[in-house]
């Protein structure tokens, strides 16, 4: 401990929790949206490059904090994309001012809440308490239902609430399964904090009883899957993206879905370290299919473009819980790729698919047309960035795919092949949809964007170049986790 | 066998180092044609650019056919496995076949592109998608090809929606697309069973070591097949073509339908021929199978349609299915222990690809002529171009006769080696494979006699006669690069039918390599003939034939002239009473069709015609509509597709649900759960 | 009887009865077909949770319990009923539940629910002391009552109370797991979750659209179907 | 040496005697019909008329139209100067074999459809497209034939051919069905009775008439020829290959040279006699029932095939 400190000039896991949350009390103080936006991003910076710092940092499981390899990933990534998302929303949310969409009392609170979320998140991921990280993932829930009924019109709060509604019953199951691990633990490693230490149940795993660990499993995977997203706990996640801020459309798909995936992963973890209980993989597996093959369905007959793109989430986030549930070190490497892939990619999506919302005053897929005509560069980024969630090469999502369908034909042939069907459906709907925006005589509303395409721009070349090459400390790092995933 | 493997991946041999160049000038090319596409010098840099590396590719490719094989690995790709090139003899053959092919497109586009309306829709993928193809054929491991593969598709999509204000374009790229996707998924679930067998290993090293046995290696053949097969055009998965290609700017359609066919076709050698080790008895007979139906039906639907290029796409559909017999024949012969039989059809196929594209590429950019001649792609209002453009016609004419399978042209003597492949499976064990290679002989045959009907309908209705419409009246001859190109292509089909020997004595390498046997060298014989067996049993002088009838033609015009008459009088033609006939009351493109439109389309095809007859004494004149379908349509897609909107509008309900009804599926999954749990020991 | 001395046995007794009276309270709220009535019953829960809790304080002498207790008593035994009491009134609902099975096949299923949750826990916890394991059992048949509730109920106050007596289980198994840590931030969490749905149903007016089923709504607010 | 020569007089006969076969079917059938019909001689006395006349060329009809007749007629002079007629040792048979003969015929059609809508009369058009719709019919026909004989004499070689049928291979169900279908095949190529008929100009029935109507003169002429050259090489592949006899072996003397010949000539008198009888025997056909017509001989082909492959005697 004390080395690691002289090592590193100070301890980044509690200054990522700190930074948010002392911004978000800022926020809610300052008046003028402008200097709120420019602090807005300015944390994000520091709580990115702070996470950063973690690279250095040592390995701890303290009583309150934990940092792994597991959850640097998440980490850096997390604070990564609410750092790019601060920027176009600091461009973003200007616009919606002047169109008088929101007020300035509206974007202080919007900010503020921002940095409440992100505080919240991660603290859910760094937090070695299981007890704490369903605290922080209850409250960053009830963040983001704020943020999505932030406009007020009647389809807003109808989303909050489904949102609201679903997310609590969610939050209400993972209690149980919290509470049932607790019980699990209590005999072995004795009453007290000590039970809900992750990194104290871990070692003790192999002592547990089974049988009640698999009741607490079930519970978690529904309760923490709600908030993933997975079928058929899916409901409040279309419409939560479709009615909130674009930035916390992007925000939601981006960051909280892979906060909530990356609980149930902790609890897998668990699972896998005691022999007898029963395998999570075929239950996640399952849900995962068959969250990809309705969203896959769902996808044709979407008439708004963010909802499009919250099923395609979906989709994904199914993808990537068949991957975790096939395991072994090629599906888990494939898992954990793609679910960076998706967050870049689908917040790149988030950013563009803003922008063509305020230039053609819709989201109404049958008014948006042509876009490649009437805004090139618009239009030909989101032609790359669909291409690219869609799985089309050079994109990273066409490494991960081809690992994880390699690998789980040569596992599981008959598993396979719906996993295929699910694919082509997707990716059938999602181009149909694009060739539909993008070509074609342009719609009406050709005024300039004016917020900045840098965001985008930086996550689609990261996404391309992924394709084609990862850095070597990047894969050795994914191999380890992957190993622990089993 | 393992060591020479690495020994070889070490060995960076020249012309791998210039085909390694030439892709990253392509890709470079690739972005500079963003930058440049709105300005005037774009499209000569780009065509440019693009010519001379095409060229200079293809030319190393040509040397590289008898050179050793020669590898690298780059630190790209999958990590752990890194992005393994390779170039021997077979990838060397194709890679001169697509860059041949792209430098005449470059060539043609430099005059051609000059019409182009969208030149910045086009510039940026034209360079890119040669470097795909280039790529494809340098891969050496799993995921390198099916990126390249896709990449390879997705620059060909951009090139197909790059005209996307004309109707049907963007539909063509979503289906073509589609497919695409449909055929990487296929070869993905291949690249899986292979690599499995070989322990996780993607490297087609890894594969060739452990090569799949019994039910994979079966499962492997049908995949790559669809796979493969869904790009190449293998009917019933051919549904895409006849709509991109078409759709394309007319240089782009000659690459996709005479260069990136012959990609997916390197394709299904490579997997079905070298990575899945011996083939059993019986892997032939659905090669053979799909081959002869997609030749006739290609060549049928053909027949069929009054938009130049959407002849052209289909009757790419039916040559591919002859290069598939012709593989199918290989695959027979080599399982069943014939390896010399298996050199003969394995060279009759891969001279075929070749010859296929250069007629293909022709034909498809004297269509791109016609187009910007005459703004038009229907045969209907077209006629009488040879009076306008001498050369394009003449060099149409070239092509057609070609593609027609007529000696001493190349397509005939492609064709010619596979009948003689054909004659020489009686030998094989197989009952299945008795019965079945007579029958694909007769669907070959058919398809050929069918061909030639088809092509007398292209160029008669389009080249000959009178003109249709007033635009093919004022047509012009098109741009000296266009001709140019043209020419050389037609240069091409002669020399490859005049000389087939050389031709096939090149290819013996990608032979050797897959089938470890090749036929008797050609140089050796007298008079430059051909003897693919022995002289014995059959033999073929396209140079000797082509003197022989010039010779007595001459003969018989300088006799006539000198000792007969040489007068020629002009006249109107014999009217039957109707004096000055309109244009349009000549044979039509629907007219000529309806024999065998009636004779051989009436079931399958559902092919119908409605005249309407003006009562007596109207003006009017009398309308003959036609309607056909593609059974594919018909019987596959179109059910697919209905079937996937049904469910989705069922699946669409679960979005309209209440947040009670919602609460309900947590509460059943979790009810269901704990259920399984209960029960569960 | 106060110096009587406390038997283990007799701790096991009253834990079970209390725990047992949270599962008979459960399916007295399913029975209920008026609002104010169900609300009552509630209340009724809630004080039998609270003594629960508090005997669970005094087993395991923990003091923080108490406190947990007394949120239990004050909060929900008082306070939401009497709001919702005054909703009921003031937005003039509905006063009947309206069902969308009939109370029979509720109570047919509830009892199914409870010997699911049964099975699933003894066969589960042989290792857990009796007591946290009987607890356990009743705990994981009110959760699943409450839900129970919420799916088959329409209006929104009883969804809001089946979620709460959803919510009565979760303070109960924690509280019967000993020395679990959290139990009070946890159940003061969940107050303010229920004061936020309570809230919100009061400011939007919230009626029935827990189930609305107004198809044009539906387009108007969802994008349009098909 | 030998060949060379042997080659030229092949040439020159097949050149020599087409017109001639034609007249005598032209005799034998106007004495079948109890007429008494023009000399034997009337064919050459055509040609030779024709030859003089001047050529009434169509307006628009373009440089192909006049290339055409030369072309036809070289691709069939060639094709019936490969066919062994009276011995077998031709210096360039092996330069194609039946299958290239075969596809010399097809592109001499394939350029006469052509020229057929290079005037754009609807006439022209309407002889194409039912020519090519023949066509597509009768050369998958003969290919079959010509598996047929390859797999019996192990060669698409005609001298090959010729002299294994020579040595003998027996009586074959495979080669009968070969031989009717070639039959069939023959009389559509030469557009005779019942599927075409070469005496008549009616358009709703006229075929191979229809394609060469817009000719006149010395491409009539050509045109003429190059029929007549055509039913010539089909009555002479019949007897090449079913009738070998009497066919001069490689090298052999004069003596055998005369005798071949001399023999050929029988053939051939027999062979315009069965036309004639056959022609006057039945009636034209519909244009649309050729393709049953055609199937069968089709049909007749893949199944000589069919048997020879599945019983693997060769």
């Amino acid at each position: 401990m004390m080395t690691a400190l002289a090592a590193l000039p100070f301890d980044p896991a509690p200054v990522i929790l700190a930074i948010p949350a002392a911004a978000a009390v800022l926020l809610a103080l300052v008046p003028s949206y402008r200097v709120s936006a420019a602090l807005n991003v300015g944390a994000c910076a520091l709580t990115f490059l702070t996470a950063l710092a973690l690279l250095m940092a040592p390995r701890i499981a303290g009583p309150f904090l934990i940092v792994d390899d597991l959850n640097i990933v998440f980490v850096v990534l997390n604070t990564f994309v609410a750092f790019t998302t601060s920027v176009f929303s600091a461009s973003y949310i200007g616009h919606e001012l002047e169109t008088g969409r929101l007020t300035p009392l509206h974007l202080r609170f919007y900010h503020a809440m921002y940095q409440a979320l992100l505080a919240a998140m991660n603290l859910a991921l760094l937090s070695n308490n299981l007890g704490v990280m369903w605290v922080a993932i209850e409250v960053a829930t009830l963040t983001t239902v704020l943020m999505v009924g932030l406009y007020r019109t009647e389809a807003a709060i109808e989303a909050a609430w489904k949102y609201f509604m679903l997310g609590s019953v969610g939050i209400a199951l993972a209690l149980f399964g919290t509470i049932l691990v607790y019980m699990v633990a209590q005999p072995v490693v004795g009453e007290g904090p000590d039970g809900m230490i992750w990194s104290v149940l871990m070692k003790r795993a192999r002592d547990f009883d089974p049988a009640l660990l698999n009741v607490a499993f079930v519970f978690l995977l529904l309760g923490y899957g709600t908030k993933v997203g997975l079928a058929p706990l899916h409901a409040w996640l279309p419409d939560a993206h479709s009615e909130g801020p674009t930035p916390i459309s992007a925000v939601l798909s981006g960051l909280l879905l892979n906060v909530a995936l990356y609980a149930v992963l902790r609890f897998k973890l668990l699972m896998a370290a005691h022999p007898g209980t029963l395998a999570p993989g075929p239950l996640m597996m399952a849900m995962g299919l068959a969250s990809l093959l309705l969203a896959g369905f769902m996808l044709y007959r979407r008439r708004d473009i963010k909802r499009l793109f919250a099923y395609s989430s979906i989709e994904h986030m199914g993808l990537i819980a068949f991957a975790f549930g096939l395991g072994g070190p090629v599906a888990n490497f494939a898992g954990l790729l793609h679910m960076t892939m998706h967050s870049l990619t689908k917040s790149a999506i988030f950013f563009a698919v803003g922008h063509v919302c305020q230039v053609k005053g819709t989201q109404k897929l049958a008014d948006i047309r042509g876009l490649t005509t009437s805004h090139p560069a618009l239009g030909w980024g989101l032609v790359v960035a669909v291409a690219a969630i869609a799985g089309l090469p050079p994109a990273g999502v066409f490494m991960s795919e081809f690992l994880l369908v390699t690998s789980a034909f040569a596992h599981r042939p008959w598993l396979a092949l719906p996993l295929v069907a699910g694919l082509l459906l997707a990716f059938g709907a999602l181009m149909a949809k694009l060739s539909g925006i993008a070509f074609g005589a342009p719609s009406p509303g050709s005024d300039k964007v004016k917020a900045s395409y840098l965001p985008m721009a930086v996550h689609l070349t990261l996404v391309l170049v992924a394709g084609l090459y990862l850095p070597p400390p990047l894969v050795a790092w994914f191999r380890h986790v992957a190993g622990l995933l089993g | 066998m393992s060591e020479a493997a690495f020994a070889t991946r070490l060995l960076l041999n020249g012309q791998l180092l210039v085909a390694l160049v030439a892709v990253v000038a392509l890709l470079a090319l690739g972005l500079l044609g963003v930058a440049m596409a709105s300005r005037p010098a774009g499209r000569s840099l780009i065509y440019g650019g693009a010519l001379a590396v095409t060229l200079v590719a293809g030319l190393s490719a040509l040397t590289a056919i008898a050179a050793p094989p020669a590898g690298i690995v780059l630190p790209l790709g999958i990590p752990w496995i890194g992005a393994h090139l390779r170039l021997d003899a077979l990838s060397a053959f194709f890679l001169a076949v697509v860059n041949l092919g792209g430098a005449a497109a470059s060539l043609y586009g430099l005059g051609y592109g000059r019409h182009d309306h969208a030149p910045a829709r086009v510039l940026p993928f034209f360079p890119a998608f040669l470097a795909g193809m280039n790529m494809v054929l340098l891969a050496d491991d799993a995921y390198t090809f099916l990126l390249s593969w896709e990449f390879m598709s997705l620059a060909s999509w951009a090139l197909v929606v790059a005209h996307d204000k004309e109707a049907g374009n963007v539909r063509a790229g979503l289906v073509y697309i589609l497919m695409a996707s449909f055929g990487t998924l296929a070869l993905m679930l291949a690249f899986g069973l292979l690599a499995a067998g070989s322990g996780g290993g993607y490297a087609f090293d890894a594969m060739r070591e452990a090569p799949p046995v019994g039910i994979a290696a079966a499962l492997v053949l049908a995949l790559a097949m669809l796979g493969a097969g869904s790009k190449a055009g293998l009917v019933p998965l051919h549904v895409w073509l006849p709509l991109a290609h078409p759709a394309a700017p007319s240089h782009v359609s000659a690459l996709m339908s005479g260069v990136m066919t012959k990609v997916a076709v390197y394709g299904f050698i490579r997997i079905v021929l070298d990575l899945s080790g011996p083939p059993d008895w019986w892997w032939g007979i659905p090669v053979l199978a799909a081959g002869g139906v997609a030749a006739v039906i290609g060549v049928l639907q053909a027949l069929l349609q009054n938009d130049i290029k959407r002849v052209l796409a289909y009757s790419t559909i039916e040559n591919i299915g002859l290069v598939f017999v012709g593989l199918g024949l290989a695959l027979a012969f080599s399982a069943n222990g014939f390896p010399a039989a298996a050199a003969l059809a394995l060279t009759a196929a891969l001279f075929h690809v070749l010859n296929h594209a250069a007629m293909k590429s022709l034909l498809f950019f004297g269509a791109g002529a016609v187009l910007t001649a005459t703004g038009t792609r229907q045969m209907e209002d077209l006629g009488g171009l040879i009076h306008r453009m001498p050369v394009t016609s003449a060099v149409m004419l070239i092509g057609c006769a070609a593609i027609s399978a007529l000696p001493p042209l190349n397509g005939f003597a492609s064709e010619w080696l596979v009948f003689q492949a054909v004659l020489l499976s009686p030998d094989l064990p197989a009952w299945g494979l008795r019965l079945m290679v007579p029958a694909v002989g007769a669907l070959m045959a058919l398809a050929a006699a069918l061909a030639a009907a088809c092509f007398v309908r292209l160029y008669g209705i389009a080249f000959l006669g009178r003109a249709r419409s007033p635009n093919a009246a004022e047509a012009h001859e098109v741009d000296a690069f266009s001709r140019a190109a043209m020419i050389a292509l037609a240069a091409v089909c002669v020399g490859a039918g005049l000389l087939p020997g050389l031709f096939i004595d090149a290819l013996q390498p990608a032979v050797a390599g897959l089938i470890g046997e090749t036929m008797p060298s050609q140089r050796s014989v007298a008079w430059l003939s051909i003897i693919p067996v022995a002289e014995s049993r059959s033999s073929y002088n396209a140079l000797l034939v082509f003197g022989f009838s010039a010779v007595s033609a001459l003969i018989a015009a300088v006799v006539i002239h000198r000792f007969a008459s040489r007068a020629v009088r002009r006249a109107p033609p014999w009217d039957c009473g109707f004096p000055n006939a309109s244009p349009l009351a000549q044979y039509s493109a629907a007219s000529f069709a309806q024999p065998i439109r009636r004779v051989f389309a009436r079931g399958l095809f559902a092919a119908r015609e409605t005249v309407e007859m003006p009562p007596p004494g109207a003006l009017t004149p009398a309308r003959i509509s036609t309607s056909a379908r593609d059974p594919a349509w018909a019987f596959l897609f179109l059910p697919l597709t209905a079937a996937v909107g049904a469910v989705a509008e069922r699946a669409n309900k679960l979005q309209y649900l209440t947040i009670r009804q919602y609460l309900g599926l947590v509460f059943s999954a979790l009810v269901l759960l704990l259920l399984v749990l209960a029960l569960w020991t | 009887m106060i110096e009587h001395a406390i038997t283990p046995n007799l701790v096991f007794d009253v834990a079970h009865l209390f725990a047992g009276a949270l599962v008979l309270i459960s399916f007295l709220m399913l029975y209920q077909d008026r609002l104010y009535a169900l609300l009552n019953v509630f209340a009724l829960q809630a004080v039998a949770l609270a003594l629960a809790v508090a005997w669970q304080a005094y087993a395991q002498d923990a003091p923080h319990l108490y406190l947990t207790a007394f949120i239990a008593l004050v909060f929900k035994a008082l306070v939401i009923p009497v709001a919702l009491h005054r909703m009921v009134a003031r937005l003039g609902i509905h006063r009947e539940v309206e069902t969308v099975v009939a109370t029979g096949p509720t109570m047919l299923a509830g009892i199914a629910l409870v010997a699911l949750s049964m099975v699933v826990m003894l066969k589960a916890t042989p290792a857990a002391d009796a007591l946290a394991r009987e607890d356990l059992a009743f705990a994981l048949s009110v959760v699943l009552l409450g839900l129970l509730m919420m799916v088959t109920r329409r209006n929104a106050v009883s969804q809001v109370v089946g979620f709460m007596s959803l919510e009565n289980g979760l303070i109960l198994a924690a509280t019967g797991a000993r020395g679990m840590p959290l139990v009070v931030e946890i159940s003061v969490a969940f107050s303010v979750l229920i004061a936020f749905i309570v809230i919100g149903i009061f400011l939007f007016r919230i009626r029935e659209r827990f189930d609305t089923v107004d198809v044009d709504a539906l387009d108007r607010f969802r994008g349009g179907r098909a | 040496m030998a060949n060379l020569l042997v080659q030229g007089t092949q040439m020159l006969l097949v050149l020599a005697l087409a017109p001639l076969l034609t007249g005598l079917v032209r005799k034998a059938k106007a004495r079948l019909t109890r007429r008494r019909g023009a000399s034997v001689l009337q064919p050459y006395r055509d040609l030779a008329r024709l030859m003089r006349k001047e050529v009434v060329l169509a307006e628009n009809a373009s440089w192909l139209f006049r290339v055409v007749p030369y072309l036809v007629f070289a691709a069939t002079w060639v094709a019936a100067a490969l066919v062994p007629t009276f011995a077998t040792g031709l210096i360039f048979s092996w330069s194609a074999d039946l299958i290239a003969i075969t596809a010399l015929i097809g592109s001499a059609r394939f350029f006469l459809a052509l020229a057929g809508m290079d005037v754009g009369t609807s006439f022209g058009g309407l002889g194409s497209s039912r020519e090519v719709m023949i066509s597509s019919l009768a050369e998958p026909a003969m290919i079959m034939i010509v598996f047929s004989l390859a797999l019996v004499a192990h060669s698409t070689q005609l001298s090959t051919i010729a002299s294994v049928m020579l040595a003998g291979v027996g009586l074959r169900v495979s080669l009968a069905l070969a031989l009717v279908a070639l039959l069939m095949v023959a009389v559509a190529e030469n557009g005779r009775i019942p599927v075409d008929n070469p005496s008549t100009h009616l358009e709703l029935t006229m075929v191979h008439e229809a394609m060469v109507l817009e000719y006149s003169g010395r491409h009539l002429a050509l045109i003429e020829l190059a029929a007549q050259l055509k039913l010539l090489l089909f009555l002479s592949l019949v007897a090449c290959v079913f009738v070998p006899w009497g066919l001069a072996p490689v090298g052999a003397g004069p003596s055998a040279m005369v005798l071949g010949m001399a023999t050929y000539g029988g053939k051939l008198a027999v062979g315009a006699l069965l036309v004639a009888v056959f022609e006057t025997s039945i009636a034209k056909m519909r244009v649309f029932r050729v393709p049953d017509f055609l199937g069968a001989a089709l049909m007749l082909g893949l199944l000589g095939t069919l048997l020879l492959f599945v019983s693997g005697i060769l």
